[in-house]
């Protein structure tokens, strides 16, 4: 395995020590549990956004900690939801007296932990609601929605919901205009390489050398067809369309593109492929409000990119231009 | 064999299924790679190591207090879907056995149906979802039956074992229809859950060490 | 080869197209030559800064035009400088009426292609200073240091210049300042899994499966050493002990911490080396001014990671704070 | 074979040196791969391949006007270390010919010599540093003792062409001192230098183009 790591189990450890320092100015770890917060969290009168989940997606979950996005989050180990007592500790830490939302993605770990972790608090009679991110089409069909995995989609949630928190929003709307965003938003992702586990050494999935995985999730699950490698262009256009007849976008929409790189597809390649997502949204007459670009939501070093579009409104449009200033995700 | 169990029968007995589960680490890995995320074997390994810490320091005089903590213990620091799931078990088990300081055939019914429950209550699964439920629920069927037909402790926890093994193997033919594989439809079939491979080592290991002398 | 492309003759175009679409707020392209520009170039009043190089670098150089950054870019094929005449345009157009300067990295053909550009644009009036980057301690020992290659350093230039230009410096004073911040730099890499060129679908290097090779160039080019593949603290103690001793950065120094990733190397690992780096520079009493660390100066895919350490003083701390617009630099 | 040249030969010939780069194109690529950036091959080609378009386009109606537009081709259009010094000496030969609309014996290797200066001037680099140079200066210098011991031309030109190829392979045992390997020490010894083949490449094709009938 060719991984710059130490001892595996000292992984998680390691890289948080790394984390806390490179980003001292920003972001402070909880002494009691494995959560990291905000510098100056609780912040006083702003409603607490949380998330969490797996490591190994980087720079989610802690690459958005900052003003503007997300106060606190509960470190899982890799590909593995975080506990019930961390995502506790992580909306209490975060709690500035005007309650918490928790944004994440659903799956029964996240949903579990977080679930039961927001009932512990409720009990102490802080106020919390759930925002359940399922973008990823490829994950079941449409009339089994709530069945479906988040992915790239969260990064949309995270950015609407803290600029909604930085702004003063209370509790309700943000739940209510950051459920909007999760169903304006659809992804669909592929991958022709996967990552390393690093505790194991063994790959996440196993495929041929010519062979690319369409719908794949971003913990390397198998996603709608094994096919072999396509063009930039027919990838991108497959991918886009399923996205585009999903919600559907339709004529006269305006969309924010999101192009996320699983870890070790390059730039390059995503520039290549999102002119021609920017060609196909013409093409249906779909107008483009911003473009991410980039690595947002990763999978380890696992080779592929996914296709975002989150349908705009008035206030969508507020959120996502806000100033933000998180560790890995700075817009002005 | 007598057939009551003894606290600390239930202790090593526990240290039993850490050790199981550990020697099986790679392997739940692996069958969580083709229909899942790959760590399965991590998850309930790392949640299970901190089982053998609190059986170890645990200052419950009674079976149902320290099934309770072990519950706790996974609830609140084992994480992953498995966390929830095996930690409701956990403690729903102790909470049936509240305040016993041994167990009798009868007692070992109750623990298990509790266990079965705690994860359908927690997982809102049925059986043939293709999850831990199908080795757990069959297991505690089998058990029950057999308590019903008089059976001695030793054939009935056999007969458990066996149940759970099935229940393991009859997930392979399944499509699944919770958790993770449950995304992948038709291409969930073909393969162990690796939950129920993971239950089928709580089992066998549980229940073997309670068979012996 | 897995890459997400079309046909390779067309891929710098095909990429250009997508980064102008995708970035349309902050770039654009010249009509007459493969330069992309601030969208507001030339900025009157300012001094222009220029860079350029071959492609293969994302997020350089193009994802470092913006206020506060870079002015132009003269975008090369695959790891080619760019010719003397894109050079040149990139210049022009970036030419505010107080001079052009140019910021490359100590390679032949960026050295001999922008020196004829900046000659050719000196001929006709125009005040052009170049600042040329040699920050690769591994690319030739200490006394022949104008031999040395430029790597991950240059981001430490584009963020100091292109801070000078925006306050209004003049360019002498940005070349003055420009070439301490070049000299106060030092890089040293690691790889272990080389890049697949694109044009020919070979990879950039051979290397055996436990094998990386030390003070790789970031085109690939041999470093110092080919080794067995090492802990990530032993790896991160070899270049960053390498890097202390060159300049050398001495007791009560402080310094920018940059850690790049070379493609596909995880933020994960980056952060158990950053830690790492950290414990190093705090055993020689050395303080961390402000930490950098992610994918800022790529070789496509490749799969490794440098350090970079810059020496601070009160101007340079004054320029790398100030906040920045780039397309894939961005800084409050 | 007469002994002078003529425009439309020198066309010909630099149609071939497009033809022979091009059919080596990956083999310069893997040159470049272990002591540089396996870039060579995909430089010169792009860059040549212009070359083309330039003589199929040219209405130069001289030798020295046209390997004038052909080095300023390259030089502003071409890039990477291999443009300002193709450039250059393409620029420096036309310079050297000025108004001729054929070649002597004489004037080939007045040519010959701009060029080989050319690199030297815009690359300061000198014989021995592992270079292209070390290709194109040994073709010069035999080219023009065979002129002066009053070789014919097809002479001339196949001396030269030998000369090239013993410059290209005397690279392979040098230290680099110039260029993207000058920073490999030692570790560059033992490969041919990119450029010393791509010269030679350049040498063999339109050398041996003019040597034809
Ligand atoms: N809702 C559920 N009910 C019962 N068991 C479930 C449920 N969801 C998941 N599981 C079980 O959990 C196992 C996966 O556990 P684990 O790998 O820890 O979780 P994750 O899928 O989050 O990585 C599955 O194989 C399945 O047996
Ligand atoms: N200063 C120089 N003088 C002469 N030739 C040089 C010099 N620098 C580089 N070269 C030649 O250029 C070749 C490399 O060309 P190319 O691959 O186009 O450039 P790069 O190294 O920028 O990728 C080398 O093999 C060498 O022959
Ligand atoms: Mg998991
Ligand atoms: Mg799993
Ligand atoms: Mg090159
Ligand atoms: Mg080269």
């Amino acid at each position: 395995m060719k991984k710059f790591i130490n001892r595996p189990e000292n992984l998680i450890e390691e890289m948080l020590a790394g984390f806390v320092i490179a980003n001292a100015n920003k972001v402070r770890r909880l002494e009691t549990e494995r959560v990291l917060v905000r510098k100056d969290a609780p912040v006083q009168g702003k409603v607490g956004v949380v998330t969490g989940g797996g490591s190994g997606h980087k720079p989610a979950f802690i690459g958005y900690i900052g003003k503007g996005l997300v106060d606190a989050v509960a470190v899982g180990d890799i590909f593995a939801a975080p506990p019930v007592q961390r995502a506790y500790e992580a909306i209490k830490a975060s709690h500035g007296g005007r309650g918490v939302l928790l944004c994440f993605g659903n799956y029964s770990g996240d949903v579990m932990n977080f679930g039961m972790a927001q009932e512990l608090a409720q009990s102490e009679g802080i106020e919390v609601e759930s925002v359940i991110v399922n973008d990823d089409v490829a994950s079941s069909p449409r009339d089994r929605m709530d069945n479906r995995r988040g992915v790239a989609g969260e990064v949309i949630l995270w950015k609407v919901a803290g600029a909604m928190a930085e702004e003063g929003a209370d509790l309700q709307k943000m739940k209510e205009v950051g459920e909007r965003a999760v169903f304006n938003t659809r992804s669909m992702g592929v991958a022709h390489t996967p990552c390393i586990l690093p505790t194991s050494g063994k790959p996440s999935f196993e495929i041929g050398p010519d062979e690319m995985e369409i719908g794949v999730g971003h913990h390397g699950e198998p996603g709608i067809e094994r096919t072999k490698m396509m063009s930039a262009d027919q990838v991108t256009e497959l991918l886009t369309l399923k996205v585009i007849e999903d919600l559907p976008f339709a004529s006269g929409d305006e969309v924010t593109v999101l192009i996320n790189g699983l870890g070790s597809t390059s730039l390059l390649e995503m520039y290549i492929c999102v002119r021609k997502v920017a060609e196909i949204l013409s093409d249906h007459n779909i107008k483009i409000y911003r473009t991410y670009i980039g690595e947002f939501f990763t999978s380890l070093e696992m080779g592929g990119f996914s296709v975002t579009l989150t349908k705009m409104d008035d206030e969508l449009k507020k959120y996502i231009d806000a100033p933000c200033d998180g560790v890995h995700f700075v817009q002005h | 064999m007598t057939e009551v169990i003894v606290l600390e029968k239930v202790k090593s007995a526990l240290n039993r299924v850490v050790e199981n589960l550990e020697k099986n680490r790679q392997y739940l890995n692996d069958l969580d790679s083709p229909i899942g995320d790959s760590d399965h074997g991590e998850s309930v390994c790392n949640a299970f190591h901190k089982v053998k810490e609190v059986v170890s320091d645990s200052s419950a005089q009674d079976i149902g207090t320290l099934l309770q903590e072990i519950g706790r213990s996974i609830i609140f620091s084992g994480g992953a879907a498995m966390g929830p799931l095996y930690g409701t078990a956990f403690m729903d088990a102790g909470t049936a056995l509240a305040g016993k300081k041994d167990l009798s055939r009868e007692d070992l019914v109750k623990m298990w149906e509790a266990f079965a429950k705690g994860i359908q209550r927690r997982g809102k699964v049925e059986l043939g979802d293709k999850t831990m439920y199908d080795t757990i629920y069959p297991s505690f069927q089998v058990l029950k039956q057999a308590f019903e037909e008089g059976k001695p402790l030793k054939e009935m926890l056999q007969a458990a074992i066996e149940a759970a093994h099935q229940g393991m193997e009859s997930t392979k033919d399944l499509v699944s229809k919770r958790g993770r594989s449950s995304r992948l439809g038709e291409r969930s079939r073909g393969h162990i859950d690796p939950g129920a491979a993971s239950s089928y080592f709580i089992v066998e290991a549980f229940f073997g060490s309670l068979m012996e002398d």
